[in-house]
């Protein structure tokens, strides 16, 4: 029989205000093996877990159950402290009071009841817990990272100027991202290009980088410090140690009519292309489905313009494995698609434009040159509209149902720039609301206000419809002076939501990591694990946790690669003891439960047994440790019994079902 | 191809001609609008109220003799459609609606909205095809400029009446291209006529038609076409002179069975 | 258990450790109410529940049993969620062919970020056991002692 | 029978098998019991007629532990359960020397005695049956003495063998789910009635457990205190029904559906009917499988689809 | 309850919709054909709903406006549906005794040659018990 203590704390009033803790106390002191109870204001505190550690020695405690919030919180805590006071740590289990009980119920005889309950399965399932001793795994020191914008970048140079390598995938010709896209930067409007292009040139010359761009993550397997990936570098048809990155070949490709993905359709490219002209590497690749050669099988024209030889049509797509320490996650994201809010007219006039649009209307590299006009005519516009909060902020099925968090700032932005470079154009901001949490970030905005002269107008736009002599007529409310507006613009730009990347849902698939319903990358905790996947070894830069900004996100890729460095400068890893162990005398070596395993952790080997004094060759279930991630499907398809989870036993379980059905 | 047929009182009376074209381009383009006897009037709106039963139930009624027919549902006029599409949606989707309506009508099996209901443009594309329809056309429309209205009830909400995209329909459209004539794309197609209103606050509508017209004017519409009696009503009383069709009259032009159709 | 003759299910949830535990825990954070009759039991993955808990949880007077784990495809294990969902569906399909009411079993898949799912789950299997009632098929033939 | 008992003669006689693993013969033709022969001479005791019912695979197990091969004697749905014992690898089919023998549908004497005849004082295997009684001779029709698990064979065909000796004839002429469907189409209480009639039947003497092939555990989780569930004792009848359904589980994806649990159950319980269950939703689920067609088949419930129907499956209609 | 609140929660439950969920960006109000005839305009129909001011609603002139053509429903990014409510409003209203828009006597004053029945129905559905 075990010597338990049972500690129940109160959480300040997170637990005391609606569960009875000496009411509790009281109850778990009649369970079979309780030999102490008491409560305390913070059991997590110094002082709490000093009174854990006093009674472990004045009661000769065997076991401990510590009656508070989720063991997702403070168990590693508690097993620490038991440690600490000599205790094997896996003679800890936690009753979850706070999140499972005193919070989610109001009436207090109602939550003391559960809680007792909670309370008294903890106590029947340490009354069958075993010393558990964690092993050791070794660590492969270097990191991967998926995403090559600036979210990727910056984790990367972080992680190799501490010394570690990293590999970045970017499955785009070039890295660089949606930022290298934008034309200026909010608030402080200094050029996007000027303060990406040097962080790009870094990253490419690091010696501890090496970047695979137009290449895909295709397969991951291991575990945190020991994952193997492959990677698939796409055919790019042009020989990169050759290429010199002269740009003949894009000038006389004959096939110029493939839209620009990096001018957002706005322009076209070539067949064979970099992106942009910083694009790094400066390697072009050849677009498959446009080039006239792979189409028809006529043409060639780059192969003989190549003055290096570096055109290969024959190159094939090749697949690279690679063990990495440790992944991290940078996909960043992409605008909604429009086609469910045709009462913008986006689809009908090409004056209807999004932001990102914009930014590449803006941009001196862009489409326009840089010059602000109509898509339609090549006019210059004379009166702007911006549309804020184009499908965000919805609850319907059409758009998504969190903020975009960037829209207010970067739409303030061009209103201002747009006001500075061309006085005479008015603009027009229609406004749920304008949310500018940040340092400088109200105050810019009130600029364009007040100084350059914009026009905001609280209330959303409800139609924009094309006028026979080419303007749009924005029908719109102004909740404020409780009007109706309709009035003529050259140009509607919408602030459209953001979602991250597609693709984002199959890599956390590969990684197990969790997603939510929006696809974005759910955090271990969301506020004190922000960086970091609840899969071990997996870490979140960037947008793909949340929409953020440019320097929230260069915080979060600094941050991410902290937690990669500290995992990384590990030589070992303790893993996790509970872990599938097999009875000898109860197994048949039917093979059933290595054909679960996700992780190849079970093979048979025929041994000698001792069965009750008759000795025989068996064919037994071997587990092995170090490759055993505890989840447990072996157990159940294990018909005698014989394979049993440590921490997890079914005796352990059976008891707490006892415990609660009681 | 045979389909169950609900007209609704207006294609009985005032818009006969409306009915008519249909029945005989229907004949033309090689499927049979079975009338579905002792039909009831359908109210004419969508009932909004969640608590409001009896007013479905003419409707519910002409679902299940479909269905009992094992027939697909067509009708013409966008109201009717309107009503039965969301009828037919609560009778799917919504438990109370269905239990009670089901405890009126006592019928010999429950009906759950199995009959699928199509507007006679719903027909034409996805069970004859717009290229079949050019294949059949004898006069066609060439030169006309056509704008095509909409109106709200064949489109909105869009999730339940899935008919078209509710903000960029195309239908009409292709419809239109189909004919040999030329579609004029005009943002106020889908804009509300007034419906009802016209009744007793003729000007509030004649402003909103006003609004449409012009707009289709200005993009160089000859002509429009509708599918609705009452939007045509509303529609001619503009101070424009721009004519408003039916569609099936130019379908039954179209088709060479106009004469025919009226006799 | 019956307070004021209102009947008071017995409810026990498996909940894995990774995705609908979390879940769980986050539906208590944004303080979403649900019944106390549900009791949860923290296992690694869906797939460590063996069908002898479920019916070992029904011997001992439980009224409903839910297990949640994380969605198909998202599993913190890979694949341990596909083997939970062969076998719970096969032995609920035998408990429904035994006679049982097939609305004291359930399988939900509930993610870390899914606090509201959970609560809602909850909150509706409560409201389902409650007008099942008490589980009296199961119970006549439950130990007597 | 002679042929395969000369040719077993022989066998061990030029030292193929060390053994014969068949029917010995009983008092009367209809009680043949499984027996290992381990030499010509005790081979005069060696039976195979239409009463040899038993499947003899799971003897194999303890057979793969001794020295040499043992001739094992395998009637069709046999075959699949040797095959099952050599994928959960605890035969040896190195040891086995099989002969695969004929089968004309299998006779019970409970089947006999059930058609209404009473004070049996003798019968014969063959068709029609002649039955010696107290009160007279009796002709019967084969089909009358027949186990009720014939009428829905599944084929005549061995997956696994050495040597083929005797002639089968088909005796399949109902679809084995047709039991199934008929409980499925009932009410949850008639359900419900149906199975507590039945399973209150159960003394727990474990029968079913033993004679099951697919039933072999070392030691059976029953038995054991891994999950702390009570002793062969039987405690009460929740236990009773946690027994047979964990039983139908553990054994769902390997049962070859022999039928050999009911056949031996002395209380008449039809279990093979849980066993069907799990087949019956296996194969609309994830697609047909016999369990011991293919020693190399993964297991339905060791492999997975992403596309495999979720477990609300069953409140909403059932899996039919 | 207060006879207020009473047919707040009437204008609640005979909708289906729910108040709360309105953010108040006015896109209704953008969007109704019908706005100049208003008094009360559509994004302020929830206000008067939450604040249990039905009475208001009742009165109001937009009550007989609203031309049920769903373009606040269908643009709504929160479904919540300000056509609903205002139909709801003119529910509470017809069904009380005398509450009808329309009456049997002033019809045929407002017919003329071509009017569709269609629109005689309709406006009966709306505007009467």
């Amino acid at each position: 029989m075990q010597r338990i203590g049972v500690f129940v704390c109160h959480c300040g009033s997170n637990i005391a205000a609606t569960v009875d803790v000496k009411k509790v106390v009281e109850m778990v002191l009649l369970e079979p093996g309780v030999v102490h109870a008491e409560d305390y204001q913070y059991m997590c505190s110094e002082a709490g877990q000093a009174k854990i550690g006093a009674a472990i020695a004045d009661k000769k405690l065997t076991g401990i159950v510590v009656c508070s919030c989720s063991p997702r919180m403070h168990e590693a805590t508690f097993r620490k402290c038991a440690e600490r006071y000599g205790l094997n740590p896996y003679m800890v289990e936690i009753a979850n009071i706070r999140e499972h009980c005193s919070w989610i119920h109001k009436d207090m005889q109602e939550a003391t009841e559960k809680a007792v309950i909670l309370a008294r399965a903890a106590i029947a399932k340490v009354n069958l817990n075993a010393p558990l001793q964690a092993g050791e795994s070794r660590v492969t020191k270097r990191a991967l990272v998926i995403g090559g914008g600036i979210a990727g970048i910056q984790t990367a140079l972080d992680i190799a100027d501490a010394g570690y390598e990293v590999d970045i995938v970017e499955k785009t010709p070039s890295i660089g991202g949606r930022m290298s896209q934008l034309d200026k930067t909010f608030p402080t409007l200094d050029c996007s290009a000027c303060i990406l292009t040097p962080k790009m040139v870094d990253a490419a010359g690091h010696p501890n980088i090496n970047i695979y761009t137009y290449s895909e993550v295709e397969k991951v397997s291991g575990f945190v410090g020991d994952f193997t990936v492959d990677i698939r570098k796409k055919a790019r048809s042009v020989d990169a140690t050759k290429c010199t990155g002269c740009g003949v070949c894009q000038e006389k490709c004959p096939s110029k009519k493939t839209p620009s993905e990096f001018n957002r359709g706005l322009g076209n490219r070539s067949a064979i292309y970099t992106p942009f002209a910083q694009a790094i590497p400066n390697v072009p690749v050849i677009d498959r489905e446009a080039c006239l050669k792979f189409k028809t099988g006529k043409c060639g024209v780059c192969e003989k313009v190549c003055q290096a030889g570096a055109i290969d049509y024959a190159q094939q797509d090749e697949i690279i494995t690679e063990k990495y320490g440790a992944i991290v996650v940078a996909t960043g994201f992409d605008t909604i698609k429009l086609d469910q809010y045709d009462e913008y007219a986006y689809n009908q006039s090409k004056d209807v434009i999004t932001s990102l649009e914009l930014e590449r209307i803006m941009n001196a590299a862009g489409p326009t040159k840089g010059h602000l006009e109509r898509l339609s005519d090549g006019k210059a516009p004379k009166e702007i509209v911006f549309v804020q909060c184009v499908g965000s902020r919805c609850s319907d099925d059409r758009g998504k149902p969190y903020c975009s968090k960037i829209c207010c700032m970067y739409t303030a932005k061009h209103a201002m720039l747009i006001r500075d470079k061309y006085p005479d154009v008015n603009v027009t901001v229609f406004y749920i609301d304008v949310r500018t949490p940040g340092k400088n970030f109200d105050e810019f905005y009130r600029r364009a206000v007040e100084e350059y002269g914009v026009n905001y107008i609280k209330g959303q736009v409800g139609k924009v419809a094309p006028q026979p002599d080419g303007s749009l007529l924005v029908q719109a409310s102004d909740l404020l002076d409780n009007k109706q507006i309709k009035m003529k613009a050259d140009m509607v730009v919408l602030a459209t939501a953001i979602e991250p990347n597609q693709g984002v849902r199959n890599i956390a698939t590969m990684l197990t990591a969790s997603i939510d319903t929006n696809n974005f990358l759910t955090e271990a905790h969301p506020k004190l694990r922000p960086v970091e996947s609840p899969t071990a070894g997996v870490f979140l830069s960037g947008v793909c946790q949340g929409p953020k900004d440019i320097p929230e996100t260069v915080a979060q890729a600094g941050a991410a690669a902290v937690k990669v460095i500290g995992l990384l400068a590990k030589d070992k890893l303790t893993t996790n003891p509970c872990t599938a162990k097999p009875d000898e005398l109860l197994c048949n070596g039917c093979g059933n439960c290595a054909k679960v395993c996700p992780y190849g952790a079970i093979t048979y080997e025929v041994r000698q047994v001792n069965d009750h004094g008759i000795r025989e060759d068996r064919r037994l279930a071997n587990v092995n440790s170090a490759l055993c991630q505890g989840c447990g499907a072996c157990t159940v398809t294990c018909p005698s019994g014989a394979m049993d989870l440590q921490g997890f036993s079914n005796r352990q379980l059976i008891a707490e079902v006892d415990a609660i059905c009681r | 191809m045979k389909f169950s047929y609900y007209p609704g009182c207006t294609l009985r009376n005032k818009a006969k001609d409306l009915d008519a074209y249909a029945r005989a381009s229907a004949k033309a383009l090689g499927f049979e609008l079975e009338e579905l006897q002792d039909w009831q009037c359908c109210g004419g709106v969508y009932p909004l109220g969640t608590d409001e039963i009896a007013s479905k139930l003419s409707s519910v009624r002409a679902l299940a003799q479909a269905k009992e027919k094992g027939q697909e549902l067509v009708t013409l006029c966008s109201a009717c459609h309107h009503v039965l599409k969301r009828v037919n949606d609560d009778m799917q989707n919504v438990e109370d609606i269905r239990t009670r309506a089901n405890n009126y009508m006592k019928l010999d099996t429950p009906y759950g909205g199995e009959t699928k209901v199509l507007h006679f443009l719903e027909v034409i594309r996805d069970r004859i095809g717009f290229d079949e329809l050019k294949k059949k056309v004898v006069n066609p429309l060439t030169g006309k400029k056509i704008g095509a209205y909409y109106g709200c009830l064949l489109l909105r909400p869009g999730n339940i009446m899935a008919f078209d995209d509710p903000e960029n329909p195309k239908m009409l459209e292709d419809f239109i291209r189909a004919l040999g004539a030329e579609p004029v794309v005009y943002p106020y197609r889908n804009e509300c006529c007034g419906g009802y209103i016209s009744l007793k606050e003729p000007d509030m509508a004649k402003s909103m038609c006003q609004t449409i017209c012009e707009s289709a004017n200005g993009f160089g519409a000859e002509m429009l076409i509708t599918a609705c009696p009452l939007c045509r009503y509303n529609l001619t009383k503009t101070q424009l002179d721009l004519p408003v069709y039916y569609f099936t009259e130019l379908l039954a032009e179209a088709l060479g069975v106009k004469e025919e159709a009226l006799k | 258990m019956s307070i004021n003759n209102e009947f008071r299910p017995k409810i026990v949830a498996f909940c894995c450790n990774w995705c609908s535990y979390a879940g769980a825990d986050l539906a208590g954070s944004s303080r979403l109410a649900y019944p106390a009759d549900v009791k949860i039991i923290r296992v690694p993955c869906s797939c460590r529940v063996n069908p002898m808990f479920i019916l070992r949880a029904f011997e001992k007077g439980a009224d409903g049993v839910i297990l949640c784990g994380c969605h198909p495809g998202d599993c913190h294990y890979s694949t341990g969620n596909y083997y939970a969902r062969r076998r719970m569906t096969l032995l609920f399909s035998m408990l429904d062919y035994m006679g049982v009411e097939n609305g004291r079993t359930r399988v939900e898949w509930v993610s870390a970020a899914e606090g509201v799912k959970f609560s809602t789950t909850m909150n509706e299997f409560v409201e389902k056991i409650r007008s099942l009632g008490e589980n009296v098929r199961l119970g006549d033939l439950r130990c007597k002692n | 029978m002679q042929e395969l008992k000369n040719r077993a003669i022989e066998l061990l006689e030029n030292g193929t098998v060390a053994r014969v693993l068949g029917w010995k013969i009983g008092e009367n033709t209809y009680d043949p019991e499984p027996a290992f022969f381990d030499s010509v001479e005790a081979m005069k005791d060696f039976v195979y007629n239409n009463f040899c019912a038993a499947n003899l695979s799971k003897y194999m197990i303890e057979a793969s532990k001794l020295e040499g091969k043992t001739l094992v004697c395998l009637k069709p749905c046999d075959s699949y359960s040797f095959n099952q014992l050599v994928s959960d690898h605890r035969v040896d089919r190195e040891k086995a020397y099989i002969i695969g023998v004929g089968c004309k549908g299998k006779l019970s004497i409970e089947q006999i005695k059930k058609s209404g005849v009473k004070g049996i004082l003798s019968v014969t295997d063959s068709d029609p049956i002649q039955v010696e009684t107290l009160y007279g001779n009796k002709e019967l029709p084969y089909t009358a003495g027949m186990l009720s698990r014939c009428f829905s064979c599944k084929g005549k065909e061995h997956v696994v063998y050495d040597e083929l000796i005797g002639e089968s004839a088909e005796t399949s002429t109902v679809d084995r789910f047709d039991e199934v469907r008929r409980i499925e189409a009932m009410t949850p209480e008639e359900k419900f009635a149906f199975f507590q009639a039945e399973l209150s039947k159960c003394i727990r003497c474990n029968a079913c457990r033993n004679v099951c092939p697919a039933c072999n555990c070392r030691k059976c989780v029953f038995d054991g205190n891994k999950f702390d569930s009570a002793q062969k004792a039987n405690v009460d009848s929740f236990e009773e029904k946690m027994f047979h359904i964990i039983r139908a589980f553990h054994v769902a994806g390997r049962c070859t559906d022999c039928g050999e649990c009911s056949r031996v159950c002395p209380q008449g319980i039809p279990l093979h009917l849980f066993n069907r269950k799990f087949i019956k939703d296996i194969n609309t689920l994830y697609g047909e499988y016999q369990a011991g067609a293919d020693p190399e088949a993964k297991g339905p419930l060791t492999s997975f689809t992403t596309e495999d129907a979720e477990p609300s499956i069953v409140s909403k209609g059932g899996i039919v | 309850m207060s006879h207020q609140n009473n047919q707040a929660e009437m204008i609640k439950e005979i909708s289906g919709v729910n108040p709360y969920k309105c953010m108040k960006c006015g896109k209704c109000t953008a969007t109704c054909p019908a706005f100049d005839e208003m008094d009360i305009k559509p994004h302020q129909f929830v206000s008067y709903v939450q604040s249990g001011n039905v009475q208001a609603l009742a009165e109001s002139k937009s009550l007989w406006k609203c031309l049920s053509c769903f373009a606040c429903v269908e643009r709504c990014p929160r479904d919540v549906q300000p056509g609903r409510i205002i139909d709801a409003a003119r529910q509470i209203v017809v069904r009380q005794r005398g509450g009808n828009y329309l009456t049997a006597d002033e019809i045929p004053a407002l017919l003329d040659e071509e009017l569709p029945q269609q629109l005689l129905v309709s406006a009966y559905r709306r505007y009467k018990r």
